[in-house]
């Protein structure tokens, strides 16, 4: 039998004192991806932390592929962009590939900063970068090849990008897509247009 | 788990419930407290008017019946929020952290007693209130201890989270708490040793020491009272949005 | 061309690719680097000031004196150790990411002992020197410091590790680890000690060696473990 | 018995005041200890009943309620 990649079942879930789940069940398919809206508060950020296993006071049952989550099956970006603002952008790519014990050629770190258009800024330190830049560097984890894992969660991934900047990582999202990856992920934003994309409001609406 | 009969597995998820311990211990207290006031009373009347009084150090002596309770509470008070760390990490179980909350304010009430007491004593026997002696210095330590626990306690704003990491520093406190007594005795034999210790007593006569089994038994059911009673505080407090608490609170009122 | 988590050069990768960033980090900023040294330096020279110049008292107490403000400065550096990770997100990623969790910590550690504890071991034997310290003890007093130090840095990790979230930090940090330095402290200063009054410092040197190997293999678990609690939701 | 008068066991053969200050310290002690918890647990109850009333008084039980999951 064959497991879906994501499935939440009767998550329960407090922050606060304050309940945001309920009988939560959510099931996301490979090729799948679904974009949770809802008002600010509604608990989207801790829907994706609680599956992250970072945020452990729920009830209920979240398994990837079947098995319990494992942090290695999977690549979250949140608020924070996971880079060091005193190390270069090539710097921080590489601890990024040897956290996941990457062994393969370095070569892939100035690809994926070409990919998000950073060519040239690879040894400036990140805090001299403008906030789209660094915002770049931190989504140019998307195009690393230790991206593909079969799960991407996405907290808020267009903040801060300009036009180019959305459809470059609209066009990383949809590459995970067709290679068989699922996404979840967070916006206020209309979302973008990708394959199999599906849309959960979460809070008040429901 | 796996091995365990069913029968002891129920009990242990069952102990595990917060209300049920809520609900069990309650009848248990007044004997306990009956238990402990005999015990100290018979134990600390004796030691005080019927032990004889020791050869050298006198009367000062009878501090002893208070002196080696609170030290031994103090050390395995310490010993009790290790064992239920483990519980919580282990087992997450809520009950344990809830006892490990209460057992601190209550351990390191014991250890500032064997700390006060073992410095009264020693101004009649060394002529000093503080001297640097292996044992009151350990037991300063272990005050220090339980001041970081509960201080880490305080700070850390979701209870759920300070009492996972109270329980890393508590274990990681136990393991210390050995090395540092030993040390602290290796460091005493290098420096000037105090001649005797308040403990160190050569060879009780029974009249002297059944007192102080006592008294050792009757502060432990004390200890028992006050964290039983502490425990069942802490589950209303953290079980407050629960029916069963609102109930009770509602037929309190009544 | 993805190694298999777990598997023995995966494992190197990840140590030696958090010691890479841990490394550039600290030299990339010379003044962090140098506070911790620096106040080491200054402390030693209150104590002439504060207690007496008298070449006899102070080589009394030239080892305590020596260690006591080792600790200190390593306690110094503590508070910003995880900090800064938590803040920009790389804390998380760590967490998250790193199979073992044990693996990167270590190498965290080592690092923040080779810019803390080690300068400290090879810059006490001329504040020995300043203090009269006798000539005999300098290496055992050395010796103590290297083996004592990584110990010092570890259990302090475990401190700095359980209040990073917290605003309440430095002062809440000191009580929970300085208590727990005692044993170092105690025998390292009695190594130098013991040297300085011609006797063997062996015995304290092998049990803070043992202390040392102890710590290594266990205490990074403990930091572990802290550092889950410490980028969960807060 | 190891004192003849009423007045020797006060005296302690002259350690009294060692004696007695550490006995007066432990009754406070335990005091501390046994009151405290029961104290908690009084201002705790009196809050809640407190919160209660309120929610009676404004006639929103079910707020309190539908907060409350079964335990």
């Amino acid at each position: 039998m064959s497991h879906a990649v994501l499935d939440i079942r009767d998550l329960r879930c407090e922050r606060d004192d304050r309940e945001l789940f309920a009988d939560f069940d959510l099931r996301l398919e490979a090729a799948q991806a679904l974009q949770l809206r809802g008002p600010n508060g509604a608990g989207k950020t801790t829907l994706l932390r609680c599956i992250a296993g970072m945020h452990p006071e729920y009830e209920g049952s979240i398994r990837l592929l079947g098995v319990p989550v494992s942090g290695d099956q999977l690549l979250f970006v949140g608020h924070r962009p996971g880079i060091s603002g005193l190390l270069s952008a090539a710097d921080n790519l590489r601890w990024h590939l040897d956290l996941a014990g990457w062994r393969g050629s370095g070569g892939v770190v100035s690809a994926a900063l070409e990919r998000v258009g950073l060519i040239g800024y690879e040894e400036v330190p990140c805090q001299q970068l403008s906030a789209g830049q660094q915002r770049r560097v931190a989504l140019a984890r998307l195009a690393l090849p230790t991206a593909e894992v079969p799960l991407w969660l996405l907290d808020e991934p267009f903040t801060a990008l300009d036009d180019a900047g959305l459809q470059l990582v609209s066009g990383l999202m949809a590459q995970r897509l067709a290679g068989g990856g699922a996404i979840l992920f967070t916006t206020h934003q209309p979302a973008p247009d990708l394959p199999g994309l599906s849309t959960r409001w979460i809070g008040a609406a429901s | 788990m796996k091995y365990i009969p069913d029968g002891l597995r129920r009990l242990w998820h069952r102990m595990g419930s917060p209300r049920w311990f809520y609900e069990t211990t309650g009848s248990w207290v007044p004997w306990l407290a009956a238990s402990a006031a005999l015990l100290l009373g018979v134990g600390t009347v004796w030691g005080l008017a019927y032990a004889p009084p020791d050869y050298l150090q006198g009367d000062s002596f009878r501090i002893i019946y208070i002196h080696v309770p609170a030290a031994y509470l103090a050390q395995a008070g310490y010993m009790l929020m290790a064992v239920c760390g483990v519980v919580l990490l282990v087992w997450r179980m809520k009950l344990a952290d809830m006892v490990m909350a209460t057992v601190a304010p209550v351990g390191a009430a014991f250890t500032f007693l064997a700390l006060a007491t073992g410095s009264i004593w020693g101004k009649p026997t060394w002529g000093t209130y503080w001297i640097w002696d292996a044992r009151i210095t350990s037991v300063l330590i272990l005050l220090f201890l339980y001041l970081g626990i509960m201080g880490l306690r305080r700070a850390i704003e979701r209870p759920e989270a300070a009492g996972r990491a109270c329980a890393i520093l508590a274990i990681v406190g136990v393991i210390n708490i050995p090395i540092i007594k030993y040390s602290v005795d290796w460091w005493m034999t290098l420096h000037q040793p105090a001649t005797f210790s308040v403990t160190s007593a050569p060879a009780m006569p029974p009249v002297m020491w059944i007192p102080l089994l006592l008294n050792v038994l009757g502060f432990n059911l004390l200890f028992a009272v006050s964290v039983i009673q502490g425990t069942r505080t802490e589950v209303l407090l953290r079980e407050r949005r629960t029916r069963w608490v609102t109930d009770l609170c509602r037929q309190e009122r009544a | 061309m993805r190694a298999s988590p777990g598997s023995e050069a995966s494992l190197w990768v990840l140590f030696r690719g958090q010691l890479r960033r841990d490394l550039k980090l600290a030299f990339g900023q010379p003044s962090e680097l140098a506070n911790p040294l620096a106040f080491f330096v200054v402390v030693i020279t209150l104590f002439p000031l504060g207690v007496s110049p008298e070449p006899g008292v102070l080589a009394g107490m030239a080892p305590g004196v020596l260690w006591i403000a080792a600790l200190l400065a390593t306690l110094l550096g503590l508070e910003a150790l995880f900090r800064r990770d938590r803040d920009d997100g790389t804390l998380e990623q760590m967490v998250l990411r790193a199979q073992p969790l044990y693996l990167p910590v270590v190498a965290r550690m080592l690092a923040h002992w080779m810019v803390t504890g080690l300068p400290l071991t090879l810059l006490a034997p001329v504040l020995g020197g300043m203090l009269n310290l006798a000539p005999e003890a300098r290496l055992p007093l050395m010796l103590g410091l290297a083996l004592g130090t990584p110990v010092l840095v570890l259990l302090g990790g475990v401190g700095a590790a359980l209040t990073v979230g917290l605003r309440t930090g430095g002062v809440l940090l000191a009580l929970l680890v300085l208590p727990l330095f005692v044993p170092v402290l105690i025998l390292g200063v009695s190594a130098a000690e013991l040297a300085g009054s011609g006797l063997d410092p062996t015995g304290p040197l092998l049990w803070l060696a043992a202390g040392t190997s102890f710590a290594i293999t266990t205490v990074p678990f403990a930091i572990a473990a802290a550092l889950r609690i410490g980028v969960e939701t807060g | 018995m190891s004192f003849d008068s009423f007045g020797e066991f006060l005296a302690m053969g002259g350690h009294g005041f060692y004696v007695w200050w550490s006995y007066l310290l432990t009754v406070a002690v335990v005091g501390f200890v046994l009151i405290w918890p029961l104290w908690r647990r009084r201002r705790f109850l009196a809050e809640q009943r407190g919160r209660l009333r309120r929610a009676d008084a404004l006639g929103q039980q079910a707020e309190v309620e539908s907060n409350a999951p079964e335990a």
